[in-house]
């Protein structure tokens, strides 16, 4: 077991394994990398206290890449994974990253839930408005004019999904977006979203540039938001609605009771059994 | 294991008390249970009801008898109908002969004739205005005491357990029924008790439990401390039985958003080092393969108990069938070696759920347990279980060895496996394909020495002779599975007592089939009758599948909604070779 | 083929099958299938014209005894079953009908996607804040304080799932909410729903007396909503975030693009064989 | 149906083309198929790629002959290496022998010593400097015109295709590869090329088609208007090739959030009364069982393309495995009796896929049509199919009786059906066990009813001689289903050629199984080979749960992601009866 001390030493870089990702050159996904791990040595976590759990999808592959604890699941599940470890492990620092495919299409239900439910976990979502790992098509962030995946050739015509606003209104008690362009920020942003207590959602903004090349225009598109971090709901709502997309920062951090698993009077499980006797 | 568990039952008697909504049949059937326990006898009941929610008809049915119960018998000595609306939608279920007796208030109207067309005598009796005699009496009160009286039960097992089952509803209310009960007792000429009744024997420590309890408890005892599920008819109970004592006992219960999300927390506690369980039934059972697939191919430990109901899709909810085998054991994507195991009784519940948590913990892999709503939605009075001497459980690897390999292709084919917070086993768990070290890998080796270590983890383990209870021996060779083997013990004991010879060969232990045992366990048997709760033969086809039946083994398949009956298989066996 | 007239004189009544229903007395959704049977009889439709759709729970029984097609599919999927026959039958006009388990617990996902994909589709949540087929259990919309479910003996501790906000927030382009306690309102939201181009979805609290006594009491709750009907997403998300939960009305209505399936130049398959021609 | 679709290939050439990122050539590999069908010749391509989404390295490996071409070879002619990076990671793939050739760049660099010690012959060429010299040019072109040299394939017929499927680049593209591919073939010594290719011949149409492209056809060819479905490897390129077309047919494809809405929506759509299919592979399909349990039980048409890949879980969802059939055949909760298909090859993917469409609609049930990555994400050229003489429809229903039966138990078992719009046809679809009428019902005589029925409907059909591919009579009969047909018929070719007497049996039906006709086509085969590529022998157990063998029955089960190779086959065959 690292001592406090050995863990106050530990570079970002010590929290990378040896596995090279199979991400294409200038993925987004690398700063996230780099990001979580940033702010796991910023925190000096003992790497085997922290879990990291995905789905699938090329975000989902993080989990190999980082030294910790992880979990690489199926493909949408990561945060019914997540919520089970952290149910029955409470002492765990436990992330969940992965992709808008992975938590927004088939993992809709689970994000909706785990918002509600409010466990002290962590999810950092990769939006890259994309399916990539199954080379190009649409995802529920992607616009409805984007037209290049075969799939649907006229775009898909459906309104995009807000992953901020349906975490609000889910009951999410933290609400931050960061940019993978600016590792450092992005860095910050899990840094408060794993000190947050309670259910904390980081949806990051990391460009596919193979299937989605004008991407790269994000770093020019992104700026701060422009309100204060609330905790009126109400607020909250209207900044992410009439927001662009684009902005970043703590939407909104809410106090809310966290969730545990309740205790009753310890019994022994033969007292148990006497229940059965007539 | 040649214990006299399963026991012929010429001294039982089968009673079904019926009524709609309202009318109190299920609250008797349960006293009546329980007083068949302090009387110092074994019983079993199980229930029927009309597809309401709430108000519909129902009726329990209690078989008691002084040896254990672990099946229906063929017929009804006793029906006593509360009232008769919608009692024809029980006809199917309640055989009755002329050796049958009815017992009805004549204020509540005719007897249907479908009813006593079959020769069942009636007795009359006025429930209705002994009931009205005391305040606050009912009728269903009354009626047991009278059951008590023709089955000589003593009065006073009977009234205790009323007082027991009815004390959350106040003094008031046991006080009349203690009343009803003994007017009832009373309202029956003397010289009307069936004389075969069993005997009241002296009262011995007995356990009252549901085999839904019973899975329950078998998952506390094999250590399961997480458990994450979805509701579904008929596994509720058991989160019902659970959710309170988990919390006693240091655990979580958590009602999951759906299927998917309990297959998958489970997966992430059991990662987390905490044996985890879920239950469900069918249409629950096929959302969680995929997940399941990924706790075989990440070797992390899981166990479900499937609770069969009526099938194929929502099929019939609230009634029993054995036709999940064939997902449990098959259903899975790629090649995924897993445990199925099945209890054999409501006692078995509890055993065998519990050794399925403890295989799945040992060998890092799948473990589906297979009860159905016979067993679990019905009651036995048992007696008190032991614990079962076999300890398993996951074998943790404090200090890994330098470098850790997570899935490493050891000599027992089980990898070392750590926890989170132990500081040298830090890996990944993954569904990819992966070589030793947990890297994803597509190399052909990798995936081979995987697939190898995944099977043969399963088929090297000495699981000794709890895969099956094997009773007598004989040119006829029974062969069942999971609910069934209660009324093929009971048909094999009738059997002998007309001097056939038989051996049964209830199987508990499915996957991975002890095939080689098996087929000595057969023998040179005469004639294999293959015995089970479906309608495509599920079980039959996969013992030709493993090459396990000499090819003259006959299949006897039936699907729900009703029991199999003990009869049903006497008979076949008498008819001679042409199933 | 029933002609306009003959459909002109069917009374509600003349849309009711012959199946007795299942459901306890006093149960909510006897009302709601009386309000169906008003609006259909309302807007004169073709019973053959119609297909009702639903998942597992008391509600979701409610296609067998309605006499139109009706398709009793499985827990939670019902948004799915009619989403494939719209898009495959744009000429009929299919309800979704089901409980508050069925809808948002493990159909979550799909009632997320259908608001966002905006096809023409009315879905009618009959909403009792319990799950009543499997007795008793706590929905995704009961109280976190309620305590009479087994499984959550202490309540849920969960923050309510609030259909109105996630309906919004996913792009939903008409949402209303009735009372089964007044089934003449409700027939009238549920004619506007239909007559809504767009996904319509009308929230019904619908009591559950077995399991939620107490419900009784909504009769005296339940008000009309303070707000007129908004097409501005923010003014309506302040409605309904302010809002008890207990206000009737139509709370939002905005004309979006509705979902069609792309139609191309047509073209014989033979034609489109000589493709593979080398 | 003894076409003479499966042939021997002694006059096949195998070549790979390797290179890494950007190094183009899978690019090449397309030119060189569609130059073979230029040529007059038969072709297969199947490709092979690294873990990384875009810019790993990739082989193309192509095998044409004068005859149609079914699987790959044993070995590999020629192996030409635009680089050596990463090239490893294909040796296990790419089998080498003295009598192989590499072309290669010494500017490159060295030939790693694993593919140099097979004692394959090394033709060095400067395909570098040579590309560099042409405006544009790249070296993949160049290698491509040394293969044309190598192989005798006439220049032309190359050059054509480049510009066929270089057009969309631009003219500038093409002329630079033209040129490229000139330069290439008078790089080439004479005398340096293959005595043994087959010759061109005179040019005949011939369709260059994808597994995956011909699975879409046949579902178009069957009636198919309505896909949902969610994108998966390896069987997206299905719904790519289907989305724009079916807009073109007046039909819909819609990508649904995930597979339960997938398979689900196509329930919805084929209530509708449009026939409708989703695809999928593994992971996948497990998320379907219910929904399809679903359609089985209400009896509404259901068909789902399984592309098979690497199992269990995630598995390796690159590369082929057959390990599916469990899940295809037996993954449902309770008895819920359905269709499943596998086409024998690319070509039969059309055939199969239309077959499965047509019973579907037919029977009212769900057909399961497994393919797998080798088929579907290869590309073959063969002979323009004919279409197909059997048309299988629902039967509609436009004016049902009085009163409308939905699900009456008719004499072949089929329920008449009606599609929303038909006015007296009203019925509720359910998934919950139901009388004839279509009213919920948990009686046991309505139960057992519904399943006889839905049991009959499907063994009582008349599926003609298209259940199975017969070939040849002898001693040694070879038993085979899906992708892995090609690979024994060669086999069973090479063995004939060497003077046995072999007959193969590849099954395209897998269920309902043709059990008796099967027995019979097995007849007195000395030896019995059952051959599949997976890990746990489904294929083989399968039969035997059918009791289809006779007891002296071997499996040859392996699993991916290697290919089974025919060498392999007729190496079990000689070494005699222990495999
Ligand atoms: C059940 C299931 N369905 C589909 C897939 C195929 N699949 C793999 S990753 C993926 C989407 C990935 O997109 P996203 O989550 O956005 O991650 P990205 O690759 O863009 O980082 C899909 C559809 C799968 N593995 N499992
Ligand atoms: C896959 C699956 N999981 C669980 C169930 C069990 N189940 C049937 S209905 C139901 C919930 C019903 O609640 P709701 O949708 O609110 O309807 P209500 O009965 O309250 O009207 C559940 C959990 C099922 N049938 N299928
Ligand atoms: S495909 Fe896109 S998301 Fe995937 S690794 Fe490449 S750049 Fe990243
Ligand atoms: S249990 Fe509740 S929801 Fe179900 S029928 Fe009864 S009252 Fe209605
Ligand atoms: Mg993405
Ligand atoms: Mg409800």
């Amino acid at each position: 077991m690292s001592t406090a001390q050995d863990r106050k030493n530990l570079k970002p870089k010590d929290y990378k394994s040896e596995i090279k990702p199979i991400w294409c050159p200038g993925c987004g996904h690398f700063s996230v990398l780099s990001a979580i791990t940033k702010a796991l040595a910023h925190l000096g976590l003992a790497k085997e206290q922290v879990a990291l759990i995905s789905g699938i999808g090329c975000s989902s592959r993080i989990p190999a890449y980082v030294d910790t604890y992880g979990f690489h699941g199926v493909h949408g599940r990561a945060l019914a994974v997540a919520s089970g470890l952290k149910a029955a492990r409470p002492d765990l620092t436990v992330l969940t990253a992965g992709g808008d495919g992975d938590g927004f299409s088939i993992g809709g239900n689970h994000f909706l839930h785990a918002c509600r439910r409010n466990m002290d976990l962590t999810y950092i979502a990769m939006d890259n408005e994309v399916y990539g790992m199954t080379k190009g098509q649409a995802s529920p962030t992607t616009a409805p004019d984007w037209s290049h995946s075969k799939l649907t050739p006229h775009g898909t015509g459906i309104r995009r999904f807000q992953p901020a606003a349906i975490a609000l209104a889910s009951g999410a008690s933290f609400i931050a977006r960061g940019f993978s362009g600016d590792p450092s920020g992005l860095a910050r942003l899990v840094v408060e979203a794993i000190q947050h207590p309670g259910f904390s959602f980081v949806h990051v903004l990391s460009p596919c540039p193979t299937f989605r090349p004008e991407q790269r225009a994000w770093k020019q598109q992104v700026h701060p938001c422009d309100l204060e971090t609330t905790d009126n709901p109400i607020d909250a709502a209207h900044a992410i609605q009439s927001d662009d997309g684009r902005s970043l920062g703590i939407f909104y951090i809410e106090s809310l009771p966290v969730w545990r698993s309740e205790k009753a009077a310890q019994r022994s499980l033969s007292r148990i059994e006497q229940e059965f006797l007539v | 294991m040649n214990h006299s568990y399963f026991t012929p039952h010429e001294n039982a008697v089968s009673i079904t008390i019926t009524g709609s909504g309202g009318s109190g049949a299920v609250t008797a059937g349960l006293v009546l249970l329980e007083s068949v326990a302090r009387a110092g006898l074994y019983g079993l009941m199980g229930r029927s009801v009309g597809p309401q929610i709430r108000g519909g008809e129902s009726a329990a049915m209690v078989r008691f008898s002084s040896q254990p119960v672990d099946c229906p018998g063929d017929r009804f000595d006793l029906l006593v109908a509360l009232d008769w609306r919608n009692v024809l939608r029980f006809v199917d279920e309640i055989p009755l002969d002329e050796r049958s007796l009815i017992i009805a208030d004549p204020a509540a109207g005719d007897a249907p004739e479908a009813l006593t067309q079959s020769g069942a005598q009636l007795l009359t009796l006025p429930i209705k205005e002994i009931a009205s005699g005391v305040k606050g009496g009912r009728i269903n009160m009354v009626a047991l005491g009278a059951v008590g009286a023709v089955c000589a039960l003593p009065p006073d097992a009977m009234t205790e357990s009323a007082a027991h089952t009815l004390a959350p509803k106040g003094d008031a209310v046991v006080a009349a029924a203690t009343e009803c009960i003994l007017k009832g007792y009373d309202s029956v000429a003397e010289g009307r008790s069936f004389a075969a009744a069993p005997r009241p024997e002296r009262a011995r420590a007995r356990w009252n439990i549901s085999g839904n309890e019973a899975s329950g408890l078998g998952a506390l005892r094999g250590g399961v401390r997480f458990v994450a599920a979805y509701p579904i008819t008929p596994a509720t109970e058991i989160l019902e039985w659970l959710a309170p004592r988990l919390e006693q006992l240091d655990g979580t219960l958590l009602q999951a958003e759906d299927e998917l999300a309990s297959v998958n927390m489970i997966i992430g506690a059991s990662f987390g080092g905490v044996p985890a369980l879920t239950t469900t039934s069918g249409p629950g059972l096929s959302l969680m393969m995929e997940g399941l697939g990924l706790a075989v191919a990440s070797e992390i430990p899981a166990v479900v108990v499937n609770v069969m109901r009526g099938g194929p899709s929502t099929g019939i909810p609230t009634k029993s069938e054995q036709a999940d085998l064939n997902i449990a054991i098959y259903g899975f994507h790629g090649d995924a070696p897993h445990l199925v195991l099945a209890p054999l009784s409501i006692t078995d519940c509890i055993a065998t759920t519990q050794w399925g948590v403890g295989l799945a913990e040992r060998l890092q892999t799948v473990a589906i347990v297979l009860t159905d709503q016979s067993l679990g939605q019905a009651r036995a009075v048992i007696d008190p279980p032991e614990m079962p001497l076999f300890t398993l459980s996951r074998q943790l690897a404090d200090q890994p060895t330098d470098p850790y390999l997570r899935y490493r292709v050891t000599a027992e084919a089980v990898s070392p496996v750590t926890a989170p917070g132990t500081a040298d086993g830090i890996y990944t768990g993954d569904g990819l394909e992966h070589n030793e070290r947990g890297a994803p890998s597509s190399i052909a080796a990798d995936h081979l020495a995987q697939l190898e270590k995944r099977q043969r983890k399963l088929e090297g383990f000495d699981y000794g002779k709890r895969w099956a209870e094997i009773e007598g021996e004989g040119d006829i060779c029974l062969l069942t599975w999971g609910s069934s083997a209660g009324v093929v013990f009971e048909a094999a004991n009738r059997l002998r007592a007309q001097g056939q010879t038989v051996r049964v060969l209830a199987v508990r232990l499915l996957a991975p089939l002890r095939t080689q045992i098996l087929r000595e366990a057969i023998g040179t048997a005469q004639r294999v009758l293959v015995v089970e709760q479906n309608h495509q033969a599920q079980f039959f086809h996969y013992l030709n599948a493993q090459q396990a039946l000499p090819p003259s083994a006959e299949s006897y398949a039936r699907p729900g909604p009703l029991p199999i009956r003990p009869g049903e298989i006497v008979d076949l066996v008498q008819q001679g070779g042409d199933v």
